[in-house]
């Protein structure tokens, strides 16, 4: 706001914006919560007369009543709504539409959902291609991979970055049990791949040559089983993908004894941010170019992690990025 | 109403509670049933009011083959049971539970409180007691529980009417009060079975007996031709001289063993007495006089002001039954049941857990050790039983009451404190226990026992404080202490006329 | 006490019944007061119809199945498994209104497997002798465990030619004035309120749980059918659980597997501890029961308006449930002594 | 009754003894052999010692709280805390080790804010009069809600340079030979049935438990001071889950603040139970609790290795504890019929 322009200064206007995002459950969302309120901070310093508030809310319907403990105080403009679940909060958003608030949905999709200004998230469906031909090109003069999935739940989250992967993966790639369901708990997917390593013969163990994950805590819990097992086979694992690009588990591998490679595809608690700007934009009018707009979502790109080669970024290049650092200007807990 | 079981037999498991029983009642008849502990009475009485079926046998009511399946069955017969354990719901109020499953409702389906609430004063009334239909259960002494189940039996029109120990709680007064009702009732033809371990009220109120060994009817006939020795005999199967007690001289030790000063608390004012060693006390007094919020107090469960001195240390004031434990004075307990036992525990446990509590002093336990104290008790004692591993509940009542003596007698104490000790304990069993009593006694024990039965005070008691509405109102050595003297003390009659001696008397 | 209750005995009328109830027996009503002061203070907002209708119809959900709770505790029982209920219960009722497109069907269906559910829960602590707190564990970890199973694709949603329809009883209400509305949900909330209360307090069978709860072996030999009055006590909260699987798609217009609903065992329970509702059964009121529920929402609702970082809402509910169940117990032992 | 007491009197020797035992008391036993088979018809490796020495080395944490949860329900009581004071030691012990360096420091800590929680549990619960299970659930809530609000949600994590020496514990163990190895958790796990069984069995404390879970009042008018009794047993669980947090630190090297140990409450309830130790308390042994424990973790692992979805395990674990302890009611009902 500069003193050339009075009009304009006489016309910022004050704008409330309801920020209402899941309490964090695991690390993702718990980092979230915290770059969200940073850059709330940080826009309120830039833009005057903004104020934002963030609310979080353990579960779908905790969500709904900060929605309409929001919407009861009448004086929002805009929410930014980071859904626990996508449909659950369905109706929740149509009640902010319909009382002439603006919405911009983040992470989570709400299908055939009109009206809104934007669904803002990563691109969960290009992580899974992007993993699926990662992989195709890492494996090619294999005849045949076999691999388990570590998933996180039943979100769109997961079906999305499934089916992104599938799409690509050629025939030769065969996953050899159920996938299993972690609740992205390292310690629930500790105790899964242990209870796999001892209920399996040393050939199938053997046999086993990557695994698919979704999420780098996920991983963590694998590796301890991994490097924990005592048992008489070989480890023969050449890599685990997964999604995230959290300095916990690179640090993992670049200490890990074990000779498996690790390819993650930056996913960051840190995205949320974008969804704020794209918000804020919106509300001022200013053009927004931090995501690509694709069949009307904003998706925020994503890169690959590895220490395998062939991808964006090594650990070390990845630690020197602008990208890393604002990842990790939230502090380390 | 004629009520005829025929060849009743009921197996708990491998225990034959009751072997081909047979049992008759005529109508407008009371009926005394007897027996030791464990006889069988209350299972009968049990199978009779649908609480569980026979394991086989007939009831026959009129002549009619009936299958009693459940209480519900019972009541529409005209059968009601008064059980022997304290059957209330503690926190329903005093007339949701007299109609408890039979409720008065108006024709809405919703209840009709002010119906049942006007019913219940009615039958007070008759019973000449004072007691809230309104209050929640919880807030009554024992006493009025027992007379709200008594008073819950009447509530409703019946024809036969089983009482088992009925009278555990009450005083003459109220026990006379029941009786004239019983009569009023079996006048107009309604009969009565009874079961009581206190003979006496069985000569006063039934006409005839049945006598019940080990689940085996082994005598029935009429009351007229008996004495209370004949029934004893034939409830235990040999004869019971009281003799040894009545022609006992009292003796006790010069020292003193407890000092007790100004005692005041909730229920009780300005208590004094000196207990020497030696000596056994009777505390006496009717219900409500503060029988037991004295034992209490000297035990250290309810605060009192006051001074309590044993051995020339006076105890800390308050609620510390560790302390009192530590000085040596232990408590058995009354109702046994809730507040003796530990239910779940090895009889080897419950005699040992007084000693783990005052002397035991390292870590862990031997089990050779606490076997040989089993040992050493179930010697001393007669505790009748094989299997010490098994939980205390497998014994009867008085082998349980044992079993809490022998707990107290392993920590070496010397003031002992007996709260109703033969509540609901047979004849046999009851004499066994004085005659430990006076053991005890003899060998240095300082012994308070705390009743409201005379013949049991007179026959084991040194000397008796009678209390009335919480104080000391006499002091009786063992020449004074006769049945009259008591209850003339206990009533207050000394103090508020003759008017209670003329009503005493009337009654016996 | 005694002596209280017979100055307080037939002569009085009731208004001044009431009048004393309020303040001998409901100590609780005194923290009622407290919070809404603090909620008042901190919220400028808070004395308007928007808000306050607002906190009931909140608290709709967790009230009604606290309502069922009551009934359980009351018994003696604990059902642990309502989360999961409504959850599952809720995922099923989509399908069935996906595939039937009748609101009423879909009731009708939650009603009914409310009622199976509630029946399990009985038959297994009733018939199989299983302590009520593992029966209904099991039951929750079975009914979560299935849904998750069906719906390992993502949430059930309700198709969108029903959802506005559906959405009518979450949004919908009577209006007094165009701008004056009694939300349907309170409406709901309210009556349930009152149906349990004159069940508990005017029916034999409210007469039969608190005498199953507070002693069971006295209850049966009454004639008291004890089984079946246990399994009722679960079976209603199985409804309630149905009732409120209704309203709990009728708001989200879909349900999460894994997550709906969780932790709604927790909120009734302690619901109805504040409420004044005895642990170990036999005693408790209704309008206990009721207005914990609004004071947990309350709760939640002060901490909004304060802008108190939503991870501490644990700990500062933790920490009012402790102190309104203090105050209680402190205000009974004051009453007896 | 009475009878077959009789016969099975004094003359029988000891293993005679302890092999009716197994058949008459330990009815689960019968599900435990049970289950073995089923296993080792699933997993091939079943009864390799690396598949054996898992189900132990993953039972350790929930068996640990589990010996803990038995004194509690013995005496009468309940703790559903134990989940979150596992979080809330495992995440604050985090930051005691990156800031002194020494594992020993953070074990201490770890035991002396487990007495302390376990002691508000006990504080509040004597002291204060609440329900045990109101109690625990406000603590659950508590350490919860701080660890979330320290952690905003997300975990706690070692720092690299003391990594390898804290996971020592988690996958150390004694090396028989140099390919047979007994694992440290293996031993604790054990070392820790061994001393509760001795604790209860054969101490003092043992059998207060049991007396003041039977019956209060006796206990009391026994000399017991109940109150500390109770309290004892809750900082017991206390500890208990301040060693079991160290393990998970040692196992995860991190603790995710919102998602850590949930559910070990629930897991180590159903083992108590599955092991025959009564809900109300009075009665149970530790053994029973041990096999329980190792009971629910071979059912994960039979389900894994027969590849079922994992969204299922909670049904067939719900149905299985049913069975468990629908098998003792059974034999428990013959028995004294
Ligand atoms: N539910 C039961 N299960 C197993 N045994 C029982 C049961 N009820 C009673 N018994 C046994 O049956 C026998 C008869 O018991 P009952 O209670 O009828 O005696 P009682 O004559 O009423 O004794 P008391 O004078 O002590 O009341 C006893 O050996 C008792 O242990
Ligand atoms: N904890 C208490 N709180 C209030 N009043 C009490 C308490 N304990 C005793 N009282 C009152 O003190 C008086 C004496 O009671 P106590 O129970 O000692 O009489 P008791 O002679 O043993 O009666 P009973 O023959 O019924 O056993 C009674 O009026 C009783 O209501
Ligand atoms: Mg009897
Ligand atoms: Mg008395």
């Amino acid at each position: 706001t500069s003193p050339e322009e009075p009009k304009e200064q006489a016309e910022t206007k004050s704008f409330k914006i309801g920020v209402v995002i899941p309490s964090g459950d695991h690390g993702f969302t718990g980092e979230s919560v915290a770059h969200a309120k940073m850059e709330a901070e940080a826009l309120m310093t830039e833009y005057d007369g903004l104020e934002i508030v963030v609310k979080d809310g353990l579960e779908a319907s905790d969500q709904i009543t900060s929605i309409e403990n929001l919407l009861a105080g009448g004086d929002v403009d805009l929410i930014m709504l980071w859904p626990m679940e996508g449909e659950a909060l369905r109706s929740a958003a149509q009640s902010i539409i319909d009382s002439g608030v603006e919405l911009v949905v983040y992470d989570r999709l709400i299908s055939n959902f009109e009206g809104l200004v934007g669904e803002i998230m990563g691109d969960n469906v290009g992580i899974g291609k992007m993993m699926g031909e990662y992989i195709n090109k890492y494996y090619a003069d294999m005849d045949s991979v076999q691999y388990l999935r570590f998933v996180g739940d039943s979100s769109t989250v997961t079906s999305q970055r499934n089916e992104g992967m599938d799409e690509v993966i050629e025939p030769k790639f065969k996953q050899v049990a159920n996938t299993f369901v972690t609740d992205w708990s390292t310690e629930t997917a500790q105790g899964q791949m242990e209870d796999w390593l001892n209920a399996h013969t040393v050939e199938e163990i053997e046999e086993l040559d990557l695994i698919v994950t979704h999420d780098d805590e996920i991983v963590d819990g694998l590796m301890n089983a991994l490097e924990a097992y005592s048992g008489p086979a070989k480890i023969n694992i050449k890599l685990i993908t997964s999604v995230g690009g959290r300095e916990d588990t690179l640090v993992k591998f670049e200490n890990t004894k074990l000779p498996v490679k690790f390819c993650t595809f930056y996913f960051a608690p840190s995205f949320i941010r974008e969804a704020l700007r794209l918000s804020v934009a919106h509300l001022y009018g200013e053009e927004y170019t931090g995501a690509n707009l694709v069949n009307g979502q904003y998706l925020i790109p994503s890169f690959s992690i590895s220490n395998a080669g062939d991808a964006t970024y090594d650990f070390e290049e990845y630690r020197n990025s602008d990208i890393y650092k604002e990842r990790y200007s939230i502090g380390k807990f | 109403m004629l009520v005829e079981m025929k060849g009743i037999v009921k197996d708990f498991g491998p225990v034959r509670a009751l072997d081909h029983v047979n049992f008759t009642v005529r109508p407008g008849e009371i009926v005394g049933l007897l027996g030791e502990n464990g006889a069988g009475k209350s299972t009968l009485m049990n199978v009779l009011a649908g609480s569980y079926p026979p394991t086989s046998g007939e009831i026959f009511i009129n002549g009619e083959k009936v299958n009693i399946a459940n209480a519900k069955i019972a009541n529409q017969h005209g059968i009601r049971l008064i059980h022997q354990e304290l059957n209330l719901c503690n926190d329903l109020r005093v007339f949701e539970n007299m109609f408890l499953a039979n409720e008065i409702t108006n024709k809405f389906g919703f209840l009709n409180k002010k119906e049942m609430i006007s019913r219940c004063n009615k039958v007070f009334e008759r019973m000449k007691v004072k007691i809230d239909p309104n209050s929640p259960v919880e807030k009554l002494p024992a006493a009025d529980k027992q007379l709200v189940e008594i008073a819950k039996a009447l509530l409703f029109k019946c024809e036969l009417i089983i009482m088992d120990e009925p009278t555990t709680a009450l005083s003459t007064n109220e026990i006379e009060n029941l009786f004239s009702i019983m009569r009023q009732l079996r006048d107009s033809g309604v009969s009565f079975i009874y079961i009581s371990h206190k003979i006496p009220e069985i000569f006063e109120i039934c006409e005839t007996y049945y006598v019940l060994r080990d689940g085996k009817l082994v005598a029935e006939g009429n009351l007229k031709d008996m004495d209370e020795n004949g029934i004893t005999e034939l409830m235990i199967g040999r004869q019971l001289a009281d003799d040894e007690f009545s022609k006992r001289i009292s003796s006790f030790g010069e020292k003193i063993a407890l000092s007790v000063k100004n005692l005041t608390g909730e229920g009780f004012r300005n208590i004094s007495f000196d207990l020497h060693e030696g000596e056994v006390l009777a505390i006496t007094g009717l219900h409500g006089s503060g029988c037991d919020a004295i034992a209490d107090a000297l035990y250290g469960i309810i605060p009192y002001k006051g001074e309590i001195i044993v051995d020339g240390i006076h105890l800390k004031a308050g609620t510390n039954i560790r302390d009192s434990l530590c000085h040596g004075i232990v408590m058995v307990p009354r109702m046994r049941k809730e507040r003796g036992i530990h239910n779940d525990l090895s009889i080897y446990d419950n005699i040992s857990m007084g000693y783990f509590n005052t002397k035991h002093k390292r870590f862990f336990i031997n089990s050779k050790i606490e076997s040989q104290r089993f040992l050493r008790q179930k010697k001393a004692l007669s505790i009748k039983t094989e299997q010490p591993q098994n939980p205390i509940t497998s014994l009867s009542g008085g082998n349980q009451q044992k079993v809490i003596l022998g707990r107290w007698l392993e920590t070496d104490a010397k003031i002992m404190l007996f709260d109703n000790p033969t509540q609901g304990i047979d004849v046999g069993t009851k004499f066994e226990i004085y005659r430990l009593i006076l053991d005890l006694a003899r060998a240095g024990k300082a012994i308070i026992i705390f009743s409201q039965e005379f013949p049991e005070i007179y026959k084991v008691a040194d000397s008796c404080i009678v209390l009335y509405k919480g104080e000391i109102n006499a002091i009786l050595n063992r020449h004074e202490m006769t049945e009259k003297n008591v209850m003339y003390y206990s009533t207050g009659a000394n103090l508020e006329g003759e008017r209670y001696a003329q009503n005493y008397k009337k009654h016996v | 006490m005694l002596k209280t209750i017979k100055n307080m005995s037939n002569k009085t009328k009731y208004p001044k019944d009431l009048y004393k109830m309020l303040i001998t027996e409901y100590s609780f009503i005194l923290s009622f007061i407290l919070l809404v002061i603090i909620a008042a203070s901190v919220n400028k907002n808070f004395f308007t119809w928007t808000n306050i209708s607002n906190i009931f119809v909140q608290s709709s959900m967790v009230g009604l199945i606290a309502m069922g709770m009551s009934m359980v505790i009351s018994a003696g029982l604990i059902d642990i498994s309502v989360g999961s209920q409504v959850a599952f219960i809720g995922s099923f009722g989509i399908l069935v209104l996906n595939n039937t497109g009748s609101i009423f069907i879909m009731l009708l269906f939650c009603i009914v497997v409310g009622f199976i559910l509630g029946g399990l829960n009985g038959l297994m602590v009733t018939k199989g002798g299983i302590p009520a707190m593992i029966a209904t564990m099991a039951m929750q970890s079975a009914c979560r465990s299935i849904i998750n199973h069906f719906g390992s694709g993502g949430p059930f949603t309700v198709n969108k030619e029903y959802y506005e329809s559906l959405r009518m009883l979450a949004v919908g209400g009577i209006y007094i004035t165009p701008k004056f509305k009694i939300p349907y949900l309170m409406i709901i909330f309210c009556a349930a309120g009152i149906i349990f209360d004159i069940i508990m307090k005017h029916t034999k069978f409210g007469k039969y749980i608190y005498a199953v709860g507070s002693n069971e072996t006295s209850a049966r030999l009454s004639g008291i059918n004890v089984d079946l009055v246990k399994a009722c006590t679960f079976i209603v909260t199985g409804i309630m659980c149905g009732i409120t699987s209704l309203i709990y798609a009728s708001r989200t217009t879909a349900v999460a597997a894994a997550s709906a609903a969780t932790g709604f065992e927790m909120d009734a329970i302690a619901a109805v501890a504040i409420g004044g509702t005895s642990m170990s059964g036999g005693k408790g009121k209704i309008i206990g029961t009721f207005i914990g529920v609004l004071m947990f929402k309350m709760i939640s609702n002060i901490l909004t308006a304060a802008d108190v970082s939503t991870y501490l809402n644990g700990a500062i509910s933790a920490a009012i449930i402790v102190i309104a169940v203090l105050m209680q117990k402190l205000q009974n032992s004051k009453k007896s002594s």
